[in-house]
């Protein structure tokens, strides 16, 4: 499903997000990305969103190329995907199931489904009765929570969360990680970037660990393999 | 929940940002406010050289002792000139009233005249179209060619002068009127990208949520429009309120003025909308390409 | 790291937002440039009345036979009323002479004439704040005294006719003036209210970092301190550009034109400064109230 | 220092943040609040800055009674704290460095030494070497570490830290949270919201816990007395 060859990101002003990154991620896989903060997590997590495109080297997202996306390509990538940002990116103007709701109509949902779908989904995260607060409205672990069920809406082929219980307490955590789960058993690839050991050491996944821009530790492979592909 | 429309889209944005959509609104509507003013003038200044150029007349003067129905039978030929609207004919006696009446300075004079030493004359309207320089010497040469008619006069000079004028004043509109329109397109240009740059974070979250452009640009382009032809209709009402206040502080001069018709207000609204429309079509595709 | 003080805070606003700087700049110019372009209209409308008000002229015709000295005396006394600018006489073979070359249609008619029909005249003109009909009938009372003067003429009709356009030129320049400028300063207006507003989020931060009002606002009235003087630049530039096209595409007239002069120009400049000032500090002022 | 008294907050859209709540934080305490997402921690911190008024009750920091600041009184309770943000507020057109040595500025420091003191604290949080970058440049533990840099740059009477560990790995979380003890051994009230139990569990300090806007434990009194005074 995804795929890194050598991929490196070098940003404008010069900083530098990944160097010669590879590794590769089959379908129905749940992978945790760590690594100390300014690592790279967000780096990968943007490529295969395609927010950013490579500097070099190669990344592959269900069959599309990032670097050589059309601009048609591109609505019909996110289509398959679900993302949880870091900074939640929710659109200050809609209310909470608006939000939730956008992400069905793009993908071209059938409307008189949407409205159940959203406040089940908004159930999930026990925000159902905030449904029509504003963004502004809601506290950091509520407005992470809206990002998250935006994320799962569209049940997306690849979900990519980025830090999703950093607002969270741990009652919360452990209700949002059950839902990945959940959706990974459903064969939806999860690749969530986290700081929370915790989760990482307790349940065993796939973990790829980076350091500096670079893939230091990548529990799925043989490291050497990891190295030389 | 509702259903997301296109149309429900952009009228929650009025809802939504009151302010900003109100001010873009003010914004457009103040810039072809200055077009409205700049018509306003134009239009009425045309019609105040229509009203001049309604006293273009050729004047034919008869010969002492034409029989009258020559007169009556020239009357009829020279009507049907082309260029001419009418002709009537004024007799020798009706030109010494008039003298009398108008004349002030030479009432004295003609008091005591025993003879009446004016001749009669025709005198010629000309039909709007007709109403230049070149018509009125054609037909004042037409009219010299009767055998009777002594002298022709047209105020050649007179008339030279409002053609120039006439052209003077197109050329003038044109151009200040073109200034002006570019001023206002440029105004609303400027106000709608501002709008778009204070949603360019909406947008781009909307395009990583795999929102195609086209599905982006739908409330955007409404919305614009919407903007556009309200800032129209406020314009409409602010010229019609100057035009109000106007007419009444200058009351010699004020029964004259004339307002726009409703085809010159419908194409206002148009030109508002298209602005508007296009101006959200070329800021939101800048603002597409650039996320 | 160079200390942050208001004008290199101000400055600096122009490199992060380029585009948004640059957009509010263009609008402040084009409105500027939209009073700029009606001022224009106005002095050179001025100018041309001016031109015509030169001709305002009072004609004294002189008794035949009034004697070399009594003309001379009268030339000096009448030079020495309030109102002169200047006395030309005009002797009889000079009327007679001007006749010949400029009246073409009385040119065979004076041709044979044994006797000079034509009397001499004083010729007035009058000081240019001076030239309305009420001083030129003033003049012309005053001369008719004259024992040797037989009549006087200052084309009453004309001057009062000139009297009621410069009149009317007046209310209606002050008028629409007055409605542009309203134009402009609600566009300026709401350009920086939609820029302030662009910043919201920048002002509620520095406030809750703990920065006074003074503090934040001082930045901001330099910025809109700087867009109102670029604007004005802009509008002069853009004024200039339209009239050199406009004075080299009408030949005819076009030398006659004039521009504005420096002080003109410099008030242009003060105004737009005033406005971005003005409208900033009405803003920002609500947005610190808001937060 | 901080006194609560019976305060209440009830938003604007009628959703109710904190319900009589009552403590006290005496100078040179340090103070965790918790609870779950939506308790109310992010409400009593915008009640100590002065975000938020309360709708009843009575909230004095420092000595102003925030029900009844004047417009001037603001920006000087303000110079006297730090505040992470939960959400960080990073002016986005301003440097790392600048928006740093804007909290200080604005305290009327002396020009020479800003630039000196914003270094050293820039040092203290990692982040030395990012000191020219914007915001947007940054990944999303780097954006809190600033947040917290510039909460503690002026040296504040009392600071105010809103899930400042959010974003960070284990590592930055115990740098950040040495500097905090540090920053109150030198006599400042530390107010923390967490999520982060551990480090609750780990150090011992006083505890004051959150539910549905109401205190349901304060570890430093006798929960009787906490209810009544
Ligand atoms: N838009 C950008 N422009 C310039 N540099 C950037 C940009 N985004 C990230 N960086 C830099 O790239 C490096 C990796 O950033 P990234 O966001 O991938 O880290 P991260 O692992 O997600 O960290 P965190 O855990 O703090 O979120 C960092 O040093 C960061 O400063
Ligand atoms: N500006 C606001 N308008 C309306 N309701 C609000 C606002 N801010 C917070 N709330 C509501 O008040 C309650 C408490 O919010 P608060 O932000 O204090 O929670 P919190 O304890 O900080 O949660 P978290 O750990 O998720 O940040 C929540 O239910 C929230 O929805
Ligand atoms: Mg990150
Ligand atoms: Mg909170």
């Amino acid at each position: 499903m995804i795929r890194f060859l050598h991929a490196t990101k070098t940003y404008p002003n010069g900083a530098s997000g990944l160097k010669d990154v590879s590794f590769q991620i089959p379908k129905g896989e749940f992978v945790f990305l760590t690594g100390h903060s300014g690592a790279g997590k967000s780096s990968i997590l943007s490529l295969i969103y395609a927010e950013q495109r490579p500097t070099e080297g190669e990344v592959r997202v269900s069959g599309y190329q990032i670097s050589k996306l059309g601009p048609n390509d591109i609505p019909r990538l996110r289509r398959q995907l679900g993302v949880v940002f870091q900074d939640f990116r929710l659109l200050e103007y809609h209310t909470v199931e608006e939000n939730v709701a956008f992400a069905l109509e793009v993908t071209g949902a059938r409307k008189e489904t949407i409205p159940n779908r959203v406040m089940r989904v908004l159930t999930q995260v026990g925000l159902a009765s905030k449904a029509r607060a504003y963004p502004k409205e809601l506290s950091g672990g509520e407005q992470q929570r809206v990002a998250i069920a935006r994320a799962l809406v569209n049940d997306p082929h690849i979900l990519v969360a980025d830090e999703p219980t950093g607002n969270l307490d741990e009652r919360a955590t452990r209700g949002v990680f059950q839902l990945l789960r959940e959706i990974n058993a459903g064969g939806t690839v999860v690749v969530m970037a986290t700081h929370n050991m915790e989760l990482v050491r307790d349940t065993g996944y796939r973990t790829i660990e980076l350091k500096g821009g670079r893939v230091v530790y990548d529990s799925g492979v043989d490291q050497a393999a990891g190295a030389e592909s | 929940m509702k259903h997301r429309t296109p149309l429900r889209e952009a009228l929650m944005t009025f809802r939504r940002t009151p302010l900003l959509s109100g001010l873009s609104v003010a914004s457009i509507g103040f810039s072809l406010f200055t077009i409205g003013l700049f018509g306003l003038v134009a239009i009425n200044f045309q019609k105040a050289l229509q009203d001049l150029a309604e006293r273009v007349e050729v004047v034919a003067f008869v010969l002492r002792g034409t029989p009258t129905e020559t007169i009556s039978t020239a009357s009829q030929d020279i009507t049907a000139f082309p260029e001419v609207l009418d002709v009537s004919y004024v007799t020798e006696e009706q030109a010494l009233g008039r003298a009398r009446r108008e004349l002030v300075e030479f009432r004295e004079a003609y008091r005591d005249l025993a003879v009446n030493p004016l001749p009669a004359s025709f005198e010629i309207r000309l039909k709007p179209e007709a109403r230049d320089a070149e018509s009125a010497q054609r037909v004042a040469e037409r009219v010299r060619g009767f055998p009777f008619v002594e002298d022709v006069r047209y105020g050649r000079d007179w008339v030279e002068r409002l053609d120039k004028l006439r052209n003077m004043a197109a050329v003038v509109g044109l151009v200040i009127g073109l200034a002006f329109a570019a001023v206002a397109i440029v105004i609303i240009g400027v106000t709608i990208r501002i709008t778009v740059l204070q949603r360019a974070k909406e947008i781009s979250i909307m395009r990583l949520v795999g929102a195609t452009n086209r599905y982006i640009r739908g409330p955007f382009l409404l919305e614009g429009a919407i903007k556009g032809i309200s800032g129209g209709l406020l314009a409409i009402a602010m010229c019609w309120a100057t035009f109000t206040i106007f007419r009444t502080s200058t009351t010699a001069a004020g029964d004259a003025l004339v307002f726009f018709g409703g085809l010159q207000m419908l194409l206002f609204l148009v030109f508002g909308t298209v602005i508007g429309l296009g101006g959200s079509v070329l800021s939101v595709g800048r603002q597409l390409r650039a996320v």
